[in-house]
C-alpha cells in the first residue's frame, strides 16, 4: 500500500547515506525512506543507478529528496527527469532537513505543515 | 555540415583516448581547486562510453549520443557526469536533423541548465561558450580552444565544489574546461569543422 | 606541530560521523578532523567519552565543533566546560557547515573568513 | 535542612530503583513524542550512578553527586544525560553548605542553563520549577509531584526531539518529567523534606 509522502537521502558516501538512515528510521519508523551513498563501486561520488533503485524502492507518491553536496543534486536531478514518479528536490541542510521531514511525515503532518517548516532550513 | 553516426562514434573515441591519456593531469588540476578525482571521474566515464559504442558502426549519431549520454551519467560519479550527460543528451536530439554548431549549441544549453551556471562562475559553461560561438562564426581553432581554457584561470569558481575556496579559486585553470578541451580538440581531429 | 584551526564532528550515529569525516577528508586533506558517532555501546546516541577523545586527538588550536541533533550539542557543550582546549561549538547545518569550515581552514583562511561563510548556514 | 552525604547516597540509590522499574514505560512515552528510548538511556545512567556510589559510605554529598553527575553524562548517551548531569553538577556544588530548597533551585538551573528551554517549552525544566517552589514553601506533597507532571501533557513541545511534532506533541507527558518525578518521589521518601 502506497503512503503519500516520504524521503529519499542522496549522499556521496555509503556510510553517511546509511547513518542519516539509521538516525532517521529511530525517530521516523513509519516514513517510506530510502537512501543511496557513494558511487557504484562504492567510492565517494553518486551513483545514478543506486539513486535510481532508491527512487524506485520509495513506497511513497510524493518523494522529498535530500541531498550532500551539489554534485549528488544533478545526479538527482537526471533520475527525476527520466523516472515519472513525483519527486521533489529539496535545497534544505541534508541532515536537519531530511530529519524533519521524515519525523512530520512520521506524525502524518499534510505537505502545507512540512514544507512551512522546511522552508527555513533552505541554505543551498 | 552534419555529424554522421560514423563520425560521431570517432570524435567520442577520439576523446576518450584523450581523457586517458590525461586522467592524471586532470586529477592534479582537480586537487588544486577540487576533490582530486575529476580524471579518475571522466576516465571511468570515457571507458563505459567506449564499451557502449565501440560496436555501434551503424547506428545514427543520435543513439550513439544517447549511450554515450547514459554511460557518463552512470559512471562517472562526480558532478562533470551529469553534465556531460546533458550536454550529450541535449546534443542526442537534434544532431540527427541540424547542423553542427546548433549541435553544439544545445549541448551549452544542456550544460547550463544543469549546472545553473551563469557566465564566468568558472565552470564548465565559461569554455563551451567561446568555442560554439567560434563555431557558429565558422572560426573554430585549436588557439581558440586553448584561449577559452586558459581564460577561466582568472575566475573565481562561485559554483560546485571549487567556489568553497573563493579567491583561493583564482590563478588555476578549472579542470571541467579542459577536459571540455579534449572533447573540442578531438572533434577538429575528426571532421572539418569550418567547412 | 599544531594548526591554528580545526573540525569536530559529533554525531548520534557511528557511520554518520565517520562518513562526515570520509567527505571532508577528500576536500580538506590537511585540516585536523576528528570525530566522534554514537554511545560507548555503539548504540544510537552521544558519547561524552568518544567526545572528549575526539577533543583531544584533534590537533588544532582552535576547535570548530558540529553536531547533528541537540542532545549531542548539549555533550559537545559540557565536554567543552570541562576540558581547556578551545572549542566553538557551530550551530550551521551539520555537513554543510562543518564542509565549509574545512575546507575554507584547509584553504589557509583566517577566522574572520571562515565565520563570513559559515553565518548563513546558522539553522539551529 | 541539609543533605548528608548518607541522605545523599541513599536517594540516588532509591531514584535508581524507581527508574529501573519504569523502563519500559519511560521507552514507551518517549516513543509516543521521541525516539522511545529514554528509559533504556535512565537506565543505562542510573546503574553507572549505582556502580559509582554503593560503597561510598562516607563521602560528602558534593562527592556523591559529582560521581552521579558524571555517571549520567557517561552513559545516558540521549538529551537527559547532560540535562541530569548538569543538574547534578549544580547541586553539587552548593549541597554541603545550603538548605535543600536552595540546592535544587541550583540543579533548577542547571537544567535551565543546559536546556536553554524557557518555561512552557514541555521540559524537564516545566516540571522542576512548581516543585522547587513547592519545597521553598515547604509545602512539598506526592500530589504537587504529581500535578508538576501532568501539567506537562497540554503543553506544545519547542524544543527537543518533540519539538518537530508540532501540535502533535499536545496531549503526551513529557519523558523527562516523568522521570524526574521519580527523583523527587525518592527524595520525600527519603528524607522529610518540608522539615
Ligand atoms: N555546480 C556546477 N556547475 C557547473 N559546473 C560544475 C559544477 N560543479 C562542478 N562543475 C564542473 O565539474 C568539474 C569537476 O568535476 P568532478 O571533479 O568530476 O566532479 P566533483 O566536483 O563532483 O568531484 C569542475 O571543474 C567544473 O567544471
Ligand atoms: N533541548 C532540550 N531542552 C530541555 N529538555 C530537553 C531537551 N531535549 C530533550 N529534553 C528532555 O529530555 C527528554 C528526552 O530524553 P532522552 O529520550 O533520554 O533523550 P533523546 O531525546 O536524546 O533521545 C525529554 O522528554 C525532555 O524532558
Ligand atoms: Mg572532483
Ligand atoms: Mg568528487
Ligand atoms: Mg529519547
Ligand atoms: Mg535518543
Amino acid at each position: 500500500m502506497s503512503k503519500p509522502f516520504g524521503v529519499l537521502l542522496a549522499s556521496h558516501v555509503e556510510e553517511l547515506a546509511f547513518g542519516v538512515y539509521k538516525l532517521l528510521k529511530e525517530s521516523a519508523t513509519n516514513t517510506p525512506l530510502t537512501y543511496a551513498g557513494g558511487t557504484d563501486e562504492g567510492n565517494i561520488g553518486s551513483s545514478f543507478d543506486k539513486i535510481m533503485q532508491a527512487v524506485e524502492e520509495n513506497e511513497a507518491d510524493h518523494i522529498y529528496a535530500f541531498y550532500d553536496l551539489g554534485s549528488a543534486k544533478m545526479t538527482l536531478e537526471m533520475v527525476s527527469e527520466m523516472c515519472d514518479k513525483s519527486i521533489e528536490i529539496v535545497d534544505c541542510a541534508f541532515i536537519e532537513g531530511a530529519f524533519t521531514a521524515s519525523v512530520l511525515i512520521n506524525g502524518g503532518n499534510e505537505k502545507e505543515a512540512i514544507d512551512k517548516q522546511l522552508t527555513p532550513l533552505k541554505i543551498k | 555540415m552534419k555529424l554522421t553516426g560514423k563520425q560521431t562514434r570517432a570524435w567520442l573515441l577520439n576523446f576518450s583516448a584523450k581523457i586517458q591519456e590525461k586522467k592524471q593531469d586532470l586529477n592534479d588540476l582537480d586537487q588544486a581547486i577540487g576533490d582530486g578525482d575529476h580524471g579518475s571521474n571522466m576516465a571511468r566515464g570515457v571507458h563505459a562510453v567506449e564499451e557502449a559504442i565501440k560496436n555501434e558502426n551503424h547506428t545514427p549519431a543520435s543513439e550513439i549520443l544517447k549511450k554515450a549520454a547514459m554511460a557518463m551519467v552512470s559512471k562517472v560519479g562526480g558532478a562533470s557526469g551529469p553534465l556531460y550527460g546533458t550536454a550529450f543528451l541535449e546534443m542526442a536530439k537534434v544532431i540527427d536533423t541540424e547542423e553542427l554548431p546548433t549541435v553544439l549549441a544545445a549541448g551549452l544549453d544542456g550544460v547550463k541548465k544543469r549546472s545553473k551556471a551563469d557566465a564566468d562562475e568558472k565552470t564548465m559553461a565559461d569554455m563551451w561558450a567561446p568555442v560554439v560561438k567560434a563555431l557558429q562564426e565558422k572560426k573554430l581553432t585549436k588557439d581558440v580552444i586553448n584561449e577559452s581554457v586558459e581564460a577561466t584561470k582568472e575566475l573565481k569558481a562561485t559554483k560546485g565544489r571549487a567556489s568553497y575556496l573563493n579567491e583561493g579559486s583564482i590563478g588555476h585553470l578549472d579542470p571541467g574546461s579542459v577536459s571540455s578541451s579534449y572533447l573540442f580538440f578531438a572533434l577538429l581531429e575528426e571532421v572539418d569543422v569550418n567547412e
